[in-house]
């Protein structure tokens, strides 16, 4: 039998040594370095930013709402496709489920529908959006950027025509509990949102329908000719991403105690930037949970150390943009030291960050 | 002129037709000042086209306006979302002779027949006095700020500083920036509280758009006790929001600037009467507990915030008790 | 068998059309069960039509397509297929790529990562590639990839095995690798549809014969019923255009190409070599052994050290626009990967590299104008010469078969009467009359003068070269002048011999 | 010589009705029948609707800002990226400009800039942003989505840093001209705006740098091995982009005649629901210039019948939501039923509305 020209010596080694670092992991968590740069200058400007209290409740607690609808937007993007309603889900569910508990005289519509029914009916309102999209998208074939933008308008609308623009507060417990709860002593909000990341990083992983969803957005029509139902799980991934925006919607409601139609406005590009921070392509196909993870994290800390420091007002967001760059640049130049001389194919010379790693 | 067909407007019965430009309507305060206007505009008999919104984009106000100005109105109420980008609309109404009367925010460029507002840079102060008292004049406060992109935030935050500064030299101001957001206003509250202990009084740009979130998190950080008792947290706040007087109420709240929206839109529509008739305004004092001053080209009447406390918090004039709910 | 078993497959009447084309007209046939079936015909007759109808992708227009019996309902489990273009996952390793369809999983539904990869690693060993099992399938070479797609198509012992142009792409052992696998799946009673433009690998591999032509079905026979000569008339409709062979060249003729000490980090070099006007080298070696990243490196598509010398000019590494101005018309090495821009037309594509030359600057400072008229008249001519099938010059040219698109590609290179050209494959997947006007193409390029760089594994891309060069690892070994046989390459490429 | 399957009778029939039907110009022009809705519905609405004056100023010259961000947004996606900046280059070049010509009495910088300088700057600092935009993306092949995000939250802060949230009126002639002005009876924003359209459009389609920029946004690897200079093009339409961003700020501050911090901010999704209802593919590769036009067009459109309706002012925003969706489906529905027939490939068994036009 011949030797076939990869087991020879030099990418032989190569491999093993690529076994032992990891370059696919570095590249997936390549907000890792911008991270750890991130923890060392926070508790530098700041004894309290290294403090349980400080990290848990500041840092985590504050991106639950963010990480939840990243995880959304990942999904989604992963699949080839894009959802913006989720944003205005995050207020429009909570807001007509509000409306319809609260009794007239405190704002509400005087339905007074029972509290615990309300809180279900935030998820069916997340899951009969996210139908909806899923319909005009993998049913009607419509184009999902668009389609969702124009769902995110209605729904915004709608948001604003139901409650008057008014802000609803004194709400019943069943809203504003995970904002105040702590189990084990963690911030509920916390654990619900990892448990998203994990219930998702898993799915994605391990069921054969995750891996499926990376396959359709990485090549639609390989995708449908392996025999995968392409429009089933597009519609249901719509349906996973109004829901998984509705239970952000909640996290929201539970937070700020009250119920606005101007919540969650403008999340959506923090939404992205996390997302593509984290390792996800847009184009579809690549990117992992936990890359997504280190994405939210790291515009998390960003924020809280901005708050935490003595920047002058006008001048914080002019800061945040420029960390972001520089987070890029780094993860970039990390991502080129290791993966270029590692592993750049011969037909791909540009070693395009988002494309580089390894995905799944 | 640039009018559009002047048949186009005033209904044959004779009632005058006049529009409503408004920033925005995602907050209380707007909203219960449509309703208010409304109620104004019935009174005196207006026939009141939809209001236009211009959702925070002056561009778009302009717009809005030209495209009423098309539907010839007689006249138009208007919030100016940016006190000088308005100009041109302005110039446009003034060019098709239909009155235009300011509320809440008025132009520093361009014509109109009067400015009927509050005055952004004293609510700040007022606030400040009233928050320095409550703290001692010292201490340590966390000023939320509203958008620092729109003059309202600008302005009640700069009359908030200037005043810290000058009266009240032992307190600490630190300042953050919340956009209007109450999730901003939220996490930076908690950040905040959490991360400085010597924090001790709380001052928000407005209480419609930040309170609810604030007074969440004080609960939950165990520091939401009622004044006079020990371990209160002094908070003043700007606008008067039913929760707002609420919250006074509860005594968490010391203090709200309250603007006086119920004389806002009565006398608005009142001046916009008079304007369609002709008359002009004087300068001085007015039977209405305020002054008429010139306000750049133009005259303003200043309705100054009726600071409300325990004491006066369930008088049915204030805007917080007027709004449903 | 029994006489009254159904045949495993059966085309019953079948027609499609895509838009204006027809690309299958009233098709009937039948393979019985246990047969491997040879499908030929043209670039553009039909043949992968008719495969997306059986694995069920497509649908026909009008009949209907039976499997042992049953009427055909969207997807089925029984039927195996390698497409002709790669339906693999980039971003999935091989080894998930192989198993796509049958995950392994735990006990409770999770999926068994390890035992995925070594089941994977298992099939892929028999291929030799077992320590690619891990690698994301963008990152292999193209055999590799074939490879994987193969073993995805064999995972659940399908009762049915398509496979069209299996061997596009295969370096010679692995061709016959395949051969004895598919020796194998005869003696299990797989039925096998067979579609290739190699017609002796049909005579090996196959026991009877169907032929389309012009979407219709022309001839389904035994193979021992039919001569090579009888196939090809029935596969081109006329008589076959007769061999090219070229007249010796004389050495005087002035250098066209000179490469000095060309290396490629250290994959490749150090290559020395010198091209003629009217010469034709080749270079052989088996996949992986570097030949494409030298045609790569040469035109400034990887990053290089050295001296390369065209027409006399010194050319920059690493800038394409300047090695194709000094005359150079590249073919990749995989269509679908570098060669064509899918969601443009034909006209476009094949045009892409004349644009600037034929688009006049108005006024002198305008940007240079790209008139579609133009366009279309130089595609007109390049269609006409290289025999282009497309409905209009306007049809994308993802809509194109297989063959059309690599003509396409080749139409391109050629269109700028280049004084070099690097061609990388040059006749992938392209049918028996068009490998011979190509051959044409080529061998009157030469008599203008040009040099030709031909890369490929393929013996009949040799037909026209003065010599070949061997390349093992990255560097030319040997080089075979003159008289060589098949036998010789094949052992050359291996090292056996020099 | 063989006969060609496409001499045959049948295609040739069917290619005559099409080349006479062109579905691929309704496929690029999918905006057109909702446009024609949005005619009637508007003129039955109200008298004033269809009057030249309401059309030229409340339609066209209200809509020329997002017309020209729209043309640089298309050129990008085109090329396959995505330039998110633009929205704060609208505020940041004329603000930083504006503040440099002003005197610091009247809340400028002091340095008191020549006003025609100050203009020239605004370009100037349109194709610097650009620049940068293009260095990273081509030269360090960052994410264009990501980078030029963090761009547009940089410069939005730096806008906000350099301005203290001031707004800054009675501007030297320079800046406010064009929103005054009328050539020939025609506002000039209206014909600043068309002539961007016109220049584009003719660019992308008549030469031979705008069709490679159509092959790169396809397939940049077979773009770069035919010997086009993806990186330099790439660069270059970044710089573009910043330019024609820069235009479209200097509209908007002649239209409101002062400069502020906020201008632009959220047109951008605007801009890109103009792009994709006017036929471009978020993909890269695919959609012309005149589609974008009635993308534009549709939108402006629709804004001021809202404007001009009867509409409770609550719901105007849910309206204008359900409208788009209902244009998504009426274009998808008119292409649906011409080009699914003629033109659905095996591959693509959906015929997903944004790819089945034949483009360009
Ligand atoms: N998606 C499509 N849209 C339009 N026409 C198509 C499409 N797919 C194939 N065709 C046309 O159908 C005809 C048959 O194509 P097919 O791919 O079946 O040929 P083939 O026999 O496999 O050729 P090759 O040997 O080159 O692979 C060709 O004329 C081709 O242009
Ligand atoms: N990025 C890389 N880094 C290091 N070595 C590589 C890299 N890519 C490929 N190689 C090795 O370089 C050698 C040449 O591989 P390459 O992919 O260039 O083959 P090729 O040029 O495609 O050859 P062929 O034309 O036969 O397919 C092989 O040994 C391969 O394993
Ligand atoms: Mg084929
Ligand atoms: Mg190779």
């Amino acid at each position: 039998m011949i030797a076939t020209p990869t087991t020879e010596s030099p990418p032989r080694v190569l491999t093993r040594v690529r076994g032992v670092l990891k370059p696919s992991m570095l590249g997936q968590l390549a907000a890792l370095p911008a991270i750890v740069i991130a923890v060392l200058v926070g508790s530098q400007l700041n004894r309290a930013f290294l403090t349980v209290d400080n990290i848990m409740t500041n840092v985590l607690a504050a991106s639950a709402v963010l990480g939840v609808l990243t995880v959304a937007a990942a999904l989604i993007i992963i699949a080839g496709h894009f959802d913006m309603s989720t944003q205005s889900v995050v207020a429009f569910a909570p807001v007509l489920s509000v409306w319809l508990v609260m009794p007239a005289a405190a704002g509400g519509s005087g339905v007074e529908l029972d509290p615990v029914l309300g809180l279900l009916l935030i998820f069916v309102l997340g899951a009969v959006v996210g139908a909806i999209n899923g319909f005009l998208v993998a049913g009607l074939k419509l184009n999902a950027f668009i389609v969702t933008l124009a769902m995110l308008i209605l729904l915004q609308g709608m948001t604003l025509g139901i409650g008057g623009g008014e802000t609803l507060s004194n709400l019943p417990e069943v809203f504003t509990y995970l904002g105040s709860a702590r189990w084990l002593g963690i911030p509920a909000e916390v654990v619900v949102a990892v448990a998203v990341f994990v219930a998702a990083g898993l799915f994605m992983r391990y069921t054969v329908t995750g891996r499926q969803i990376y396959a359709i957005g990485g090549n639609p029509d390989a995708a449908r000719a392996s025999g995968i139902r392409v429009e089933r799980i597009t519609f249901w991934l719509f349906v996973a991403s109004g829901v998984l925006a509705a239970l952000a919607g909640l996290l929201m409601t539970a937070r700020i105690a009250s119920v606005t139609a101007s919540q969650g406005n403008n999340i959506l590009f923090t939404v992205f930037a996390a997302a593509v921070i984290g390792g996800i392509d847009l184009r579809g196909g690549r990117g992992r949970i936990v890359g997504v993870a280190t994405g939210v994290l790291l515009l998390a800390l960003v924020q809280n150390i901005l708050l935490v420091s003595q920047i002058p007002s006008f001048w914080v967001n002019a800061i945040y943009g420029a960390i972001i760059l520089l987070a890029l640049m780094t993860g970039a130049l990390a991502q080129g030291s290791w993966l270029t001389r590692f592993r750049r194919s011969p037909h791909a010379p540009q070693p395009a960050p988002d494309r580089s790693g390894d995905d799944r | 002129g640039c009018g559009g067909p002047a048949d186009a407007g005033g209904a044959d019965d004779g009632r005058k037709r006049v529009a409503y430009s408004s920033t925005s309507i995602s907050d209380q305060y707007r909203v219960t000042f449509v309703r208010l206007l409304n109620e104004a505009a019935a009174a005196r008999n207006f026939e009141m086209l939809p209001l236009t919104d211009a959702n925070n984009d002056p561009a778009k106000q302009i717009t809005d306006v030209t495209t009423l100005l098309g539907q010839g109105v007689d006249g138009i109420f208007i919030v100016v979302l940016d006190s000088k980008a308005i100009k041109p609309a302005l110039d446009r109404a003034e060019a098709a002779g239909v009155p235009v009367v300011a509320v809440d925010q008025g132009p520093t460029a361009g014509k109109v027949a009067i400015t009927v507002r509050g005055d952004s840079v004293l609510e700040g102060r007022q606030g400040c006095e009233a928050l320095g008292e409550a703290m001692g004049g010292k201490g340590k406060v966390l000023e939320l700020q509203g958008d620092l992109a729109g003059a309202i935030g600008v302005q009640r935050s700069k009359g908030f500083n200037d005043c810290m500064a000058e009266e009240y030299p032992d307190i600490t101001v630190v300042s953050r920036p919340t956009q209007w957001a109450q999730e901003k206003a939220t996490t930076a509250t908690q950040t905040v509280l959490s991360t400085d202990p010597d924090v001790n009084g709380i001052f928000l740009a407005s209480d419609s758009a930040m309170l609810p979130g604030v007074i969440e998190v004080l609960s939950r950080l165990g520091r939401l006790v009622p004044a006079g008792q020990e371990g209160h947290v002094p908070i003043v706040s700007i606008d008067g929001s039913p929760f707002g007087l609420e919250q006074v109420r509860a005594g968490y709240v010391d203090a709200v600037m309250a603007a006086r929206l119920g004389d806002y839109a009565t006398l608005s529509a009142e001046y916009l009467e008079r304007a369609m008739n002709g008359e002009t305004f004087d300068l001085g004092p007015t039977d209405h507990n305020s002054t008429i001053v010139q306000d750049g080209e133009n005259i303003a009447d200043i309705l100054v915030a009726t600071p409300v406390t325990k004491a006066n918090v369930d008088d049915p004039t204030l805007w917080g008790n007027q709004a449903k709910g | 068998m029994s006489p009254t078993d159904p045949p495993a497959i059966e085309v019953d009447r079948v027609s499609k059309w895509f838009g204006p084309t027809r690309a299958l007209d009233d098709v009937s046939f039948a393979v019985a069960k246990g047969q491997s079936r040879a499908l030929l015909g043209r670039n553009g007759a039909g043949k992968s039509t008719l495969v997306s109808l059986i694995t069920g992708i497509a649908r026909p227009d009008t009949g209907e397509l039976r499997i042992v019996g049953e009427p055909l309902h969207g997807q089925d489990d029984r039927i195996g297929c390698v497409y002709q273009r790669s339906s693999l996952i980039p971003a999935f390793t091989a080894a998930e790529n192989v198993l796509i369809k049958h995950y392994p999983r735990r006990r409770g539904g999770l999926i068994h990562w390890r035992e995925l990869r070594e089941r994977a690693r298992g099939l892929l060993d028999e291929w030799t590639i077992g320590d690619l099992a891990d690698e994301p399938v963008e990152r292999l070479q193209p055999m590799h990839k074939k490879i994987v797609e193969i073993c995805r198509a064999l995972v659940s012992d399908p009762e049915v095995l398509i496979l069209d142009e299996p061997t596009a792409g295969l370096d010679k052992s692995d061709t016959a690798r395949l051969f004895a696998l598919l020796e194998r799946l005869r003696e299990r009673g797989t039925t096998v549809l067979y579609i290739s433009h190699h017609l002796e690998d049909v005579f090996r591999v196959c026991d009877s014969v169907t032929v389309l032509r012009d979407a219709r079905h022309v001839l389904t026979a035994g193979i021992g019923d039919v001569t090579m000569a009888q196939l090809v008339e029935a596969i081109v409709g006329e008589q076959p255009p007769s061999a090219v062979t070229r007249p010796p060249r004389a050495s005087e003729a002035p250098v066209v190409l000179s490469v000095r000490d060309v290396r490629v980090d250290d994959r490749v070099g150090p290559v020395d070599l010198e091209l003629r006007a009217g010469e034709c080298i080749g270079i052989a070696g088996l996949e992986g052994c570097g030949k494409a990243t030298l045609a790569r490196a040469l035109v400034g598509l990887e990053p290089r050290s050295g001296e390369v010398v065209v027409d006399g000019r010194e050319v920059e590494p690493g800038d394409v626009p300047e090695a194709l101005r000094a005359g150079i018309g590249y073919v990749p090495e995989d269509r679908h990967v570098d060669g064509m821009v899918s969601v443009l037309d034909v006209s476009e594509n094949s045009t892409m590299a004349l644009a600037p030359r034929i688009g006049r600057r108005p006024l002198g400072f305008l940007p240079r104008l790209s008139r579609r008229a133009d366009l279309d008249r130089a595609y007109a001519e390049l269609a006409r010469q290289w025999r282009i099938v497309a409905s209009s010059p306007r049809q994308l040219i993802s809509e194109l078969s297989g063959g059309n698109q690599q003509k396409c590609v080749m139409a391109r290179a050629f269109a700028t009467d280049p004084r070099l050209l690097v061609l990388v494959n040059p006749t992938a997947g392209v049918d028996v009359s068009a490998k011979a006007s190509i051959l044409a193409s080529l061998s009157s390029a030469l008599d203008r003068g040009a040099g030709v760089l031909v890369f490929s594994e393929d013996a009949d891309d040799f037909a026209l070269c003065d010599r070949i060069l061997i390349m093992i690892r990255g560097s030319v070994v040997a080089v075979l002048d003159e008289e060589w046989t098949e036998a010789d390459l094949v052992a050359a490429m291996q090292g056996e011999a020099a």
